[in-house]
């Protein structure tokens, strides 16, 4: 019997596949059927996974086994609600009072991780003798890096003009960003091409069979 | 021949374990911390089987804690340990045959500290540029002048307004996939201001689909605006601004509908962007429309700048929305910034000097391990 | 000439069509070409490779089934090697779609490791949101984020959590990351706050902005980019699955595109310098 | 009172957490710990909110009789069935409201919320994000033409590193002798990865650092308050 549902499940599979394919084509009532289907399956995934995995262990579960160790849950439980509230338009604006502390708490943390992550540490990692090694591709490719992350940062200045010294210097930057633009895009074409691999993968093996799964 | 190169190389194994016979183990407050752990290290040969570690409050029963090997050389204890108390630990070698050979012995007081020193340098950058950020912000807000380079893409927008009111096309403007909390999308919609007073100075038509609730709301507003701005409040059309669905690809389908539909003279990307992209800006080249995008969401860019005709990179789009919207928050913020990268690259030029001359202090310094 | 411009304007159905075509044949007639391992993934698996028998690990499933062709392979291989290694797993997800992911990669590799038990050396702890919030938490205050795993049993009755309060006992961690939450949010606090080794698995959309965390600062260990990274881990494990026949079909997709660019440019070339001489006749 | 008392939140929430990172001392290091397990269980009900949230807008549409309000009735079906199936038979590994009989898992292999999400959802997921692989195909024809200096090395870029990616490099290239090997495509893209597009990629990440610096301390500081909504 388990092997009939399967199979049933993977001609379901198939249709769906087709249907978001004939997008290609154009927009139509199967593609627009399909997209609705995953919408809906999405959000009752998230609902049920938040439920489950979240509010229940992190919120219900320590509340109802020891109130008086973790009462003070219910304090964001209550912010929770106050979340909710932004789907009854007369009171939608209590949920600032979470949203607010929502934001904080990311504008906080974003504030020093990125200036850690993204400026401290990549100046950091900028700051080499490129000379070191003695190897001509790593010295070539390090006074690379250097002059690009340098002439880089100078494209994106906004207080001053890009003319003269200045606006060749940025002029490189943008070389640069340019190199780094294509490199990404060449370097992106094997993420699609995987995912039309895979469902090629699905519709030959798993639903015609013409090659191993 | 062979026989002295054994003898040699046991020489030389008897020499190195006589070498490594030192142990040495040190109990001490784990550093910059709230006071709850104690870091343990150790020096021992690798020939050692097994070492354990044992804690004890009173200095008379040890209680063991973990096994170790001698690779690991250190080990927090952080189980139940208060703060202002002196915790003794015993280290025990361990032999092949499950024997302990030996014991050392280290105490340490749990502490915390008021100033985390391993962040000097984040500290001191933060003081800067938050010092710098806020400055010029109270500057523009006196009425400061601070001068914003033009960015070059807002001329095409321009002209690309010129040509959808000669060709007698309307114009669609898509500000991204996210709600207002994403700067994004705050940029884009102030860009979308300054269009839609154009728009409504040469009496052409502008779509702008939406996918959030509330980026209706404050885009209506905006367009709304424009039009008073520009002294034609009766042209505005409240149905030009309109909400789609809050789904990715549900949204996609649908401002792609209206690309085919309405084969607009120009599209306008501007605001954050995921993998839906190349799907809008492949749509509206089919269509024929110019197209000009503008999204900080690094892994877009590329698509943008392959397929768009114009784009503004990364933070182009802030600065151009501070250019039009002249808000003096904004135009601080931006300045401030601006000294920061003057920093970082000065910094930077000075860091590679001094690596190139062997002098390794301001790396070190700005290392935060 | 004519044919020059028609270089220029090549119906993109056509395009599409070939794409299909070309992904297709390989996958049918399982061509392959022969693969090199790359410095990023060497990195990786020299990382878990170093690990002592024993240590426990953190993977994150920070991916949907959207991306799953890009890395589930690599899910699999990791685990494959975490396991002969005798390392211990402790997974978890900031997707909520991670979790069936993990589970199905589970799945798939404790089939080969019969003496593999849940609890032990493997634990699923399930799904969280709040992204790089939640993983500051859970690096300062590990069992409060996690008091259950995905199936709700506590886990003080797994030993495999046994004395985790938070990455102090954690060997490293690796982040199989599709987008936002994921590798980068990991880097800035296990690596940058909390001084682990993180390393990662991403989408190649991803991989080019992640790379300049791969530096001497060592902020990102190793890198596996896309399905080539995954094939190329396959190929070091000695277990080559759907990654490995993927690039086949990879090689002759990325053919016909770069065919199709040379095809676009020759016409490009051809017409305009047809205009130039066109333009010199008559000023 | 509603815009005054959400800026003092997030300033008081913002400033503790980033004092927190320079003083390990109590109470700062284990009050910002506590707003974060916080932030944990107040970001669930947030996503709870984006779901129901959907289901209200859907209701709306359908009342209305919007444009293709048919097709919403679609989600709002398969939304409920989902949320049913997880709360009646559980999922994989929960326990739903009702114990799974033993036929049940013998008939569809799988409890009902798991048979949905493995051959609907991951199937119709999975296909609509491959859609990408013909449009970027056709992408990069059309836009890969050597016009001016930036897009000529957006171009050599993208196909350098195209070719060293894959296989064909290595075929293509293999033989030149190993003394050479810098010349070989694979070596060349990964050059090209390596430093000019790190170079790029980290002046973009290195200012987009100090833009989301910016944005946080305006937030903090009550200065930027476009996310509280309206005027």
């Amino acid at each position: 019997m388990e092997i009939v549902m399967h199979r049933v499940g993977i001609w379901i599979g198939a249709f769906l596949t087709f249907a978001i394919f004939s997008f290609l084509y154009k927009d139509n009532p199967f593609y627009k059927i399909a997209e609705q289907i995953f919408i809906g399956i999405s959000a009752g995934y998230w609902f049920i996974y938040t439920i489950y995995n979240i509010l229940i262990p992190n919120l219900f579960t320590p509340l109802s086994a020891d109130f008086t160790q973790n009462w003070i849950l219910l304090l964001p439980a209550l912010l929770g609600v106050l979340m909710l509230c932004r789907l009854i338009p007369s009171i939608d604006w209590v949920s600032r009072y979470a949203l607010a502390m929502v934001v904080g708490t990311t504008a906080g943390l974003f504030f020093k991780r990125y200036l850690q992550s993204d400026v401290l540490n990549q100046l950091n990692a900028t700051m080499l003798n490129p000379f070191a090694s003695g190897n001509i591709a790593q010295i070539i490719g390090e006074l690379i890096l250097i002059v690009g992350t340098i002439t880089g940062i100078v494209y994106f200045f906004f207080s001053k003009k890009h003319e003269g010294a200045f606006g060749a210097t940025a002029r490189v930057g943008i070389y640069f960003l340019m190199i780094s633009f294509g490199a990404a895009f060449g370097y992106t074409v094997m993420a699609r091409i995987s995912l039309l691999i895979g469902r090629l993968n699905f519709l030959l093996g798993d639903w015609l069979g013409i090659i191993k799964p | 021949m062979r026989v002295s190169v054994f003898f040699t190389l046991f020489i030389l194994l008897l020499s190195l374990s006589l070498f490594a016979q030192e142990v040495t183990f040190l109990a001490q407050d784990n550093p910059n911390d709230d006071g709850e752990a104690i870091k343990l290290e150790w020096v021992a040969p690798v020939t050692i089987f097994e070492l354990v570690l044992a804690r004890s409050e009173d200095n008379i029963t040890f209680t063991k804690i973990a096994r170790v090997t001698p690779l690991l050389r250190t080990y927090i204890d952080d189980e139940n340990i208060e703060d202002g108390k002196e915790y003794s630990y015993r280290l025990a070698v361990i032999n092949d045959e499950q024997e302990v050979e030996q014991y050392y012995f280290s105490a340490a007081t749990a502490s915390a500290q008021w100033f985390n020193t391993d962040k000097i340098s984040l500290l001191i950058m933060a003081i800067f540029l938050a010092s710098a950020i806020v400055y010029f912000i109270l500057h523009a807000r006196r009425g400061g002048r601070l001068y914003i380079r033009k960015i070059s893409g807002l001329d095409t927008m321009e002209e690309a307004v010129g040509r959808a009111t000669e060709m007698g096309k309307p114009i669609v403007f898509v500000p991204g996939i996210m709600d207002l909390d994403d700067m994004q999308t705050i940029a884009g919609l102030n860009i979308l201001g300054h269009l839609a007073t154009k728009v409504a100075q040469y009496d052409s038509t502008i779509h702008v689909p939406v996918c959030r609730s509330m980026v209706l709301s404050t885009a209506k507003e905006i367009v709304k605006e424009s039009y008073l701005r520009a002294g034609r409040p009766d042209a505005f059309n409240p149905d030009s601004v309109y909400y789609l669905t809050d789904d990715q690809f549900g949204y996609v389908a649908g401002v792609d509908g209206i690309i085919l539909r309405e084969k607009p003279a120009a599209n306008f990307y501007l605001g954050a962007f995921y993998a839906e992209s190349l799907i809008l800006a492949e749509t509206g080249f089919e269509s024929g429309a110019i197209q000009i995008a503008g999204t900080a969401m690094p892994t877009q860019i590329p698509f943008f700048v392959a397929a768009c005709d114009y784009t503004l990179i990364g933070e182009e789009l802030f600065a151009a929305s501070a250019y039009l919207s002249n808000e003096p928050n904004q135009l601080g913020s931006l300045k401030g910034q601006d000294v920061g990268k003057a920093i970082i690259i000065v910094v930077l030029l000075a860091g590679v000097v001094l690596e190139m001359c062997g002098v390794h202090f301001l790396k070190d310094f700005l290392n935060l391990h | 000439m004519k044919i020059f411009e028609r270089f220029l304007t090549i119906d993109r159905r056509i395009i599409f069509l070939l794409i299909f075509i070309g992904v297709a044949l390989p996958l049918i007639f399982m061509i392959t070409f022969n693969l090199e391992v790359t410095e990023n993934v060497q990195s990786v698996y020299e990382l878990l490779q170093e690990m002592e028998p024993g240590t426990r690990i953190l993977i994150s499933f920070d991916y949907d089934p959207s991306t799953k062709p890009e890395i589930q392979p690599m899910a699999i291989a990791l685990l494959q090697q975490a396991f002969t290694n005798r390392l211990r797993v402790i997974t978890t997800a900031l997707w909520p779609m991670g979790v069936q992911m993990c589970n199905e990669a589970y799945e798939t590799v404790s089939a080969e490791y019969p003496d593999i038990e849940y609890g032990i050396d493997f634990i699923n702890l399930g799904y969280k949101s709040g992204g790089m919030v939640t993983i500051n938490h859970m690096a300062k205050d590990f069992r409060s984020t996690f008091p259950a795993d995905a199936g709700g049993v506590p886990i003080d009755d797994f030993p495999i959590m046994k004395g985790i309060k938070n990455f102090d006992k954690i060997g490293c961690m690796i982040s199989l990351s599709a987008g936002d939450p994921g590798l980068k949010q990991w880097v800035m606090i296990v690596h940058d706050t909390f001084n682990k080794p993180v390393a990662g698995g991403t989408t190649a959309v991803q991989a080019p902005t992640m790379l300049p965390y791969v530096n001497e600062q060592r902020q990102l260990i190793g890198l596996l980019g896309g399905l080539k990274g995954a094939a190329e881990f396959e190929l070091l494990v000695k277990k080559p699955g759907f990654a490995t026949k993927g690039m086949g079909a990879q090689s002759i997709a990325h053919l016909i595109i770069i065919l199709f660019i040379v095809i676009g440019n020759i016409g490009y070339f051809v017409t305009r310098k047809q205009q130039d001489t066109i333009k010199s006749k008559k000023p | 009172m509603r815009r005054q008392i959400p800026m003092i939140i997030t300033f008081l929430v913002g400033t503790l957490i980033i004092v927190s990172e320079f003083i390990p001392h109590k109470p700062f290091g284990n009050l910002s710990t506590t707003l974060e397990g916080w932030f944990l269980i107040i970001s669930g009900f947030a996503i709870i909110l984006g779901q129901l949230s959907l289901f209200k807008v859907n209701i709306i549409k359908i009342h209305r009789r919007t444009p293709n309000w048919q097709y919403y009735i679609i989600a709002l079906v398969s939304f409920s069935i989902m949320v049913l199936c997880g709360i009646l038979w559980g999922t994989q590994q929960q326990p739903g409201l009702l114990t799974v009989r033993e036929g049940m898992l013998n008939f569809f292999g799988y409890k009902p919320f798991d048979y949905i999400f493995k051959y609907f959802f991951e199937n119709l997921s999975a296909t609509m994000f491959s859609l990408l692989a013909f449009f970027m195909a056709s992408a990069s024809y059309r836009a890969f033409r050597a016009r001016s200096p930036e897009s000529t090395l957006l171009l050599i870029a993208a196909v350098l590193v195209m070719l060293g990616r894959t296989t064909i490099g290595s075929t293509l290239t293999g033989w030149i002798p190993n003394s050479l090997n810098f010349l070989q495509l694979p070596k060349i893209a990964s050059f090209i990865m390596k430093y000019p597009n790190t170079a790029g990629q980290r002046a973009i990440m290195i200012c987009a650092g100090l833009g989301v610096i910016g944005s946080s301390l305006r937030i903090i500081l009550g200065i930027e308050r476009s996310y509280l909504g309206g005027k």
